[in-house]
């Protein structure tokens, strides 16, 4: 037997009054999968989340979970027949309740007895570290603790699929890393599907098997995490997915690996990779931070227009002559704002088409 | 006929039985002994109502009567009401005075009949539908030590009492208006008395016993009100005197009226009739009224009475309020 | 939203069924039965005095209604936000009015302020120009004050955002410019609701303005339609009472709609939920002070006014030991009345269970808000003076119903419902939609997520809603007095029979000793910790 | 002439009725200065900043700003004469105002005519990408573009001492950068000093001149950000300014540098940094994730717990047999989880006393 697709969205359209805000968008979650939404702000994620969970009605499309059309096709199911769990942007926690009946409040539903209710809610608690201040209403909760809350409240009674809108937006690093850990190892035990929708890249290509780039609601671009960090459709989704910027350089030869590739005044051997065969001729390269490196002796020169620290590396910017240049580097930072320093291009990805 | 005010300890409702011979010799038109039930509209003071229920259950045990007791806006509004929707639910009507039962006659909503007490009831307290059962007086009251002590109308227009004056306002309570006819429709007083009333700076207060109250207060010295209020306060030990006045207290009559559509029209005569006998009478004089009857003791009554023509200010009722109002405002 | 749509049709036709019931049918019975006794000459009916009425009502309700909500709001700011010592007394004080019939709340002023009233025999001052404009209209406002402030308070305590107000502050408003720019705007459909409220009420008051007005010859509205009433053995004067209701209708309800426009709110609430709440900071020594002597000054005088006539052996005597009595209250407490009494609780408790019923409903499946069309059907009735309202129930049911207590409950519900409806209606503006979403994707269905989301939220204005309206039912007079039947004698009825005997200082212990039953239920309400206070209830440390 | 520090929080407390969030915190902020409020979650960043702006009264200390006193010492200064601005955690946006009225209401309050502050808030709208959506009520926006109206409020009257709270927590990467880049402007040009309390270390070490780490309403370290995370005073500090794993071994030789050390069985040349001079024995090592590198030819090995791509860099959970080790590689994973690698230890900062 084939097991249902966890979440089938075809053709989807949602707007506000006469906002469109989501256009013909197709989606299909499987079952057990996580995919993670990235989207600038803006971009429609909480409102595809809201259409899934069925709190604003589709103009268009259809929706299924776990195999069953839930809107569209003139039916509509109740959001509490739709077996979800979701985590808020804003929380949305009920202000009558302490942290322990709002986590207690899915499963009193799905009704397991107060008791159990309460053990498992406790426990749950304590998975997001907030077991202490179960006594306490959200008023008297600082903002993550807030959202931990709502995140237990949505691992509540294990449902099929998750839809987290940023449960991580207000959690400091090892709080997220946990989190993280915590929805893989749930997924593992129920098998459950997540839309996992995040500004925070890192966590995006470390938790998703997919990764869905939304612009304007419509989908850019669908892939693994690799495929979308190494081969971005295009400049937009590669700034979205992490720092990059595009060099005009000029295919010298197409022979041979490394390429020769002419950047301004010098030629050097770059690693390649493009969708479409390549031919001599001007080329836009994607480049990411992290594939090019200073290097005080190379040929091309460039001057650093910032630099920012970030613990592991620096990320600088240098005005190159063929474009701007995001360049990531080990440690803290070597140049100076202003300085001149030599680098080089390690790899690059060739941009299809010939958009901006 | 609508149910008995059963949830009222009042005796309406008792009926006790086998009081066989308990017909007296002012019986009803009918031969046979009234009983069933009997409804009665009034807007009749709560207690004189329920001495009269009480002496009338002894006489006619098989009636019990059920009593909606209202002022005579809301009763009248009642009536009005029911006359839109299946009809008046009442038998008998009991008003304090003459105007709203003589509207009802007007519209011919009563019986014309004529109760065996007919020769109890002078001339000028009843109709040939309704008929008077006993007497309101406008009088004056006036405060311990006001000087100097009024004897008649004449007095409330006296500058000595120059705004110290309070009168009932005639828009709200029939007997008021009995007292707007009467002055209005007299050749010695005229709607003038009221203009003169306005000029010495009486005040209008809304109801009889507020005239009462604002006097014994002091607000104002003097006014014009009901014995009975006055005669009950005094009884008190409020500081007020009755003044009567020489040229007559305003007396205003209270008419029981049948219903036509009654649907047990021996007991409704039984009843309206009774209210005329010695019985009846006693027990309204024994609440503090003056019977209709001169052949039952009353309460003391200070000097001569004048009754004001009902007949003739019924029709003109627009015109004299529409010209007192135009003096006193409202 | 696709929420319980099963649920909405039910609740749709429930509501289409009261509303016709209610006040759809009897309104119309009314009409047309006027029009067949002549309704049709409406502008003869008014007649030029009639206008004068028109004008007296309309600019006494509008200046009481701005006046009561401004009072009525500031006290609710004060003991709502902010740390007052002792606030469940200062609330109890505000709200005891509600318990005082108005005809008694007239007289219990005149004895207080009056020419011979209390200030003026010890201090020999008294309150200028109380019979007349002025008076009519302080003593309105002193009793629309605690209505204003009770649906106002309980729309505060239903959500607070205390991070508004800082956001405003940190952006260098003063306090008066963040809660002229801020916090007044975010209650703005709360204000509406107490604003409709207080003007039809006004527009609707009878009590006082009959006592106060006459004397200088003031007439409103009401005056001249229970004038009507009086004369109303005649068709024609009949046919005027409904006439002039209609037309107070009219404007009582085009104001508020036309007004509710103006008032409505604009944006609703985000999910973002509010910062950590402190705890309140404590009031300023100038504000409580003018609380409690507000309170002292309209409430607390005014009723030693009324014990002191209650326990004067007769009027006119100087309330000195030798001269009270405490039989007043034995005259008072007749067998009758004590009877009586039962029926009232019973049924001003059905009544306030349910107009805050169908007000719920009306406010789950119609409009968020209190302004839509039903909140205006709703107002109709409410608009209606309690004699007509009687007369129109009973041409709709007398036939059937006469003398019941359920012909008696169905009057009520007809003239309170909106009492029970606009509180309700006006906080849930103040919810942000997320919260009920929440419930219902985890598996709570719409009915669930009332009972166990929505409700408890609102508690603080539906607890208000049902106060109002058992109050209001507890002291109604006119209604019951034409309704009543052998199994329904309420309160009121025992109230007019004692009135009608003439004797103030009996009536005045009767509303005495009603003021401290209702008044002790309340207050003990009040006093109670366990009043689920809504959101705002935590935090306040 | 001195400048008066922008801030100076003295010995301050702040108790909510009896929960105490805030013990005895000391705090200066120079003028010009931005310091990075890095704190897990619940820590009293939020309270911190209340009790600053005035929203919150301190139950003891004293606060000043711009050298004056503010709050303490009997002295309460009403937060709209702080000369503040402030971006709160969840915007706090008024559900009346549209976005344009709500960013000119700063400018309307300080006296500009309805104009200019119209004109300067439509510039900061710009500024912040939503200058389309100013005609929007915030229930009509999504969370981030209310958090950007949220700052430009915030922005609107260039104030002498900015408090952010999370600002960037809803918005995307190239956004963030934007917003930093702009707060980075706005101070060159008005001097104003900042508070800018956030979970993203990345940003807060970037922008930051200085952050202070909070815990349970204390401070645990004050340092430039170099040093933060070079010399974290304890691995808890360590971890929440960046992956982090402390490894036993023990130091051989203290003379020549690099250090011998020797971790588990095997001894390795490290170059180690330490606050005290340095004896043979046990240490305890605080190893940065990209302190170590994987190396198929070295000597100690370890297996591979867990695998995380993160686009530019793979992050690695490995357990050696001295301990748990957080590595970071350039590149895609190139080790599965379970896989056995050898690693090599680059550099350590020997981990001051020896709490846990
Ligand atoms: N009203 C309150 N009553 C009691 N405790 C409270 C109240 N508000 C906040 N707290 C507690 O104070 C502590 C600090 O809260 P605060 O909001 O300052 O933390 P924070 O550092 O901003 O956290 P976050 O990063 O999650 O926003 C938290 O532990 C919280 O539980
Ligand atoms: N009620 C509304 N009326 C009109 N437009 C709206 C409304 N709610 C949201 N929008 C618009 O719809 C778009 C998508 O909003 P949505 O909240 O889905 O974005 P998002 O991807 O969640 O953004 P963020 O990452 O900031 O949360 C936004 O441009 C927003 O302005
Ligand atoms: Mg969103
Ligand atoms: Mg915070």
């Amino acid at each position: 037997m084939i097991v249902p697709a966890a979440l089938e969205c075809s053709d989807l359209d949602v707007a506000y009054g006469d906002v469109p805000v989501l256009r013909g968008l197709d989606l299909v979650v499987g079952a057990g999968e996580t995919v993670a939404l990235l989207g600038p702000s803006g971009s429609g994620k909480t409102s595809l989340l809201y259409a899934v969970a069925g709190f604003v009605t589709p103009s268009g499309g259809r929706i299924s979970v776990g195999g069953r059309v839930v809107s569209g096709g003139g039916r509509t199911v109740p959001p509490e027949r739709r077996d979800l769990g979701f985590v808020f942007q804003h929380y949305a926690l009920w202000p009558h309740l302490d942290a322990l009946d709002t986590v207690a409040y899915p499963l009193r539903r799905a009704g397991s007895t107060a008791g159990d209710a309460r053990r498992r809610a406790t426990e749950l608690l304590a998975l997001m570290g907030v077991a202490h201040l179960a006594a306490r209403r959200p008023a008297q909760l600082s903002g993550g603790e807030q959202q931990r809350v709502g995140v237990a409240r949505a691992l509540a009674r294990s449902a099929t699929l998750l839809l987290l809108d940023e449960p991580t937006a207000h959690l400091d690093v090892p709080l997220r890393a946990a989190l993280v850990a915590e929805l893989a190892e749930q997924r593992r035990r129920t098998g459950a599907a997540a839309v996992y929708a995040t500004h925070d890249v890192g966590e995006a290509l470390a938790i998703a098997d997919r990764v869905m780039l939304l612009r304007d609601g419509a989908v850019i671009q669908v892939g693994d995490p690799l495929e979308i960090y190494e081969r971005p459709v295009d400049a937009w989704v590669a700034r979205l997915s992490g720092a990059a910027s595009v060099l005009h350089g000029e295919l010298v030869a197409t022979t041979g690996d490394p390429a020769q590739v002419r950047i301004g005044r010098d030629v050097m051997p770059v690693e390649l990779t493009a969708a479409e065969p390549r031919v001599p001729g001007p080329v836009r390269l994607l480049v990411r931070a992290d594939w090019a490196e200073l290097d005080a002796g190379a040929a091309p020169v460039a001057i650093v227009s910032a630099a920012w620290f970030r613990g592991p590396h620096t990320d600088y910017r240098l005005v190159t002559d063929a474009g701007e240049l995001e360049l990531r580097a080990p440690g803290p930072p070597r140049a100076l704002v202003g300085e001149c320093v030599g680098w080089r291009l390690r790899r690059a990805w060739v941009l299809p088409g010939d958009d901006r | 006929a609508s149910p008995g005010s059963t949830a009222s300890p009042s005796p309406s409702v008792v009926s006790s039985p086998g009081a066989s011979d308990g017909a007296p010799s002012v019986g009803p038109t009918t031969s046979t002994a009234p009983s069933g039930t009997l409804t009665l509209y009034t807007s009749v003071t709560q207690d004189t109502v329920d001495a009269v229920l009480a002496a009338y259950a002894v006489a006619y045990p098989d009636v019990s009567i059920d009593v909606f007791r209202a002022p005579t806006g809301e009763l009248d509004a009642r009536i009005a009401a029911e006359r839109a929707s299946g009809g008046v639910g009442a038998d008998v009507l009991w008003g304090t005075d003459p105007l709203s039962v003589q509207a009802y006659a007007s519209q011919d909503l009563f019986k014309a009949w004529t109760p065996a007490e007919v020769d109890a009831v002078p001339p000028a307290y009843h109709t040939d539908t309704f008929w008077g059962t006993r007497l309101l007086n406008m009088i004056i009251v006036y405060r311990d030590g006001v000087t100097p002590e009024p004897t008649d109308w004449t007095d409330l227009v006296d500058p000595a009492h120059a705004g110290r004056v309070a009168i009932p306002d005639p828009g709200f309570a029939g007997s008021a208006f009995g007292a707007l006819g009467y002055f209005a429709s007299s050749d010695a007083y005229g709607i003038d008395y009221y203009a003169a009333l306005k000029q010495n700076g009486a005040t209008q207060v809304q109801a009889i016993p507020e005239v009462l109250t604002s006097v014994a207060e002091g607000q104002y010295d003097l006014g014009m009100t009901l014995d009975k209020t006055a005669r009950d306060a005094i009884a008190a030990g409020s500081p007020v005197h009755i003044a009567w006045p020489t040229s007559g207290a305003i007396a205003v009559y209270s008419p029981v009226a049948v219903f036509d559509s009654t649907d047990n029209p021996g007991a409704a005569e039984s009843f309206a009739n009774f209210l005329l006998t010695v019985e009846g009478q006693t027990a309204i004089a024994d609440t503090g009224w003056q019977p209709i009857r001169d052949d039952v003791a009353g309460p003391e009554i200070g000097g001569p009475q004048v009754a004001p023509d009902w007949n003739a200010i019924f029709d003109r009722q627009e015109e004299l309020l529409r010209d007192y109002r135009s003096i006193f405002g409202g | 939203m696709a929420e319980g749509s099963r649920w909405r049709a039910t609740g749709w036709v429930a509501l289409a069924l009261a509303l016709l019931g209610i006040v759809a049918w009897p309104l119309f019975r009314l009409l047309s039965t006027a029009w067949g006794a002549g309704l049709g000459g409406l502008a003869a009916a008014i007649g030029t005095d009639g206008a004068a009425a028109v004008a007296t009502s309309l600019w006494m309700a509008i200046v009481v209604t701005v006046a009561s909500v401004a009072g009525g709001t500031a006290l609710a700011l004060l003991t709502e936000r902010s740390a007052v010592p002792g606030v469940a007394w200062l609330r109890a004080g505000i709200l005891a009015p509600l318990l005082i019939p108005d005809f008694v709340t007239a007289i219990s002023w005149t004895r207080a302020y009056g020419p011979v009233g209390i200030t003026a025999r010890l201090t020999g001052v008294e309150l200028p120009g109380l019979y007349g404009p002025v008076g009519i209209v302080v003593v309105l406002v002193a009793g629309a004050v605690p209505l204003a402030y009770l649906v106002v308070a309980a729309g505060l305590r239903v959500r607070s955002e205390p991070d508004l107000e800082r956001a405003a502050r940190a952006s260098g408003a003063t306090p008066w410019e963040s809660l002229r720019q801020v916090t007044l705007p975010l209650l703005l459909p709360v204000l509406g609701a107490a604003a409709a409220l207080v003007f039809v009420t006004t527009m609707n008051a009878f009590g006082t303005p009959v006592v106060l007005g006459r004397p200088a010859g003031v007439v409103t509205m009401t005056t001249r339609i229970y004038q009507d009433l009086a004369f109303s053995s005649t068709p024609e004067a009949f046919a005027r009472v409904v006439a002039l209701s209609a037309l107070l209708v009219l404007l009582a309800v085009v104001t508020v709609a036309v007004a509710g426009r103006a008032l409505a709110i604009r944006g609703e609430r985000t999910g973002a939920s509010a910062g950590p709440v402190a705890a309140h900071a404590p009031a300023s020594r100038a504000g409580t002070g003018a609380a409690w002597a507000f309170v002292v000054l309209t409430v607390l005088l005014p009723l030693l006014a009324l014990v002191l006539t209650a326990m004067t052996r007769a009027v006119g005597l100087t309330p000195l030991p030798p001269n009270l009595t405490l039989a007043h209250f034995a005259a008072a407490l007749d067998a009758r009345t004590v009877a009586s009494l039962g029926t009232s609780l019973v049924l001003a408790a059905l009544t306030a269970i349910g107009a805050v019923l169908l007000g719920g409903l009306a406010t789950a499946v119609a409009s968020r808000r209190g302004s839509g069309p039903v909140g205006m059907m709703v107002l109709l009735t409410f608009a209606l003076p309690g004699s007509v309202v009687a007369v129109a129930i009973l041409i709709a049911y007398g036939v059937t119903l006469r003398d019941t207590l359920a012909i008696l409950l169905v009057a009520y519900l007809a003239k309170l419902w909106a009492l029970g409806q606009r509180p309700v209606a006006a906080a849930v503006s103040r919810l942000p939609a997320d919260l009920a979403r929440a419930a219902r994707v985890h598996g709570a269905g719409s009915f669930t997520t009332l009972r166990t989301v929505v409700l408890p939220l609102l508690a603080p204005a539906i607890v208000a809603a049902g106060l109002l309206v058992f109050t209001v039912a507890i002291n109604e007079v006119t209604i019951s007095t034409l309704l009543y039947g052998p199994h329904a004698t309420t309160l009121a009825v025992s109230i007019v029979n004692l009135q009608q005997l003439g004797d103030p200082t009996v009536t005045a212990a009767l509303a005495v000793v009603l003021t401290a039953i209702v008044g002790l239920a309340a207050l003990g309400l009040l006093l109670l910790r366990r009043v689920p206070w809504g959101a705002a209830g935590v935090g306040l440390g």
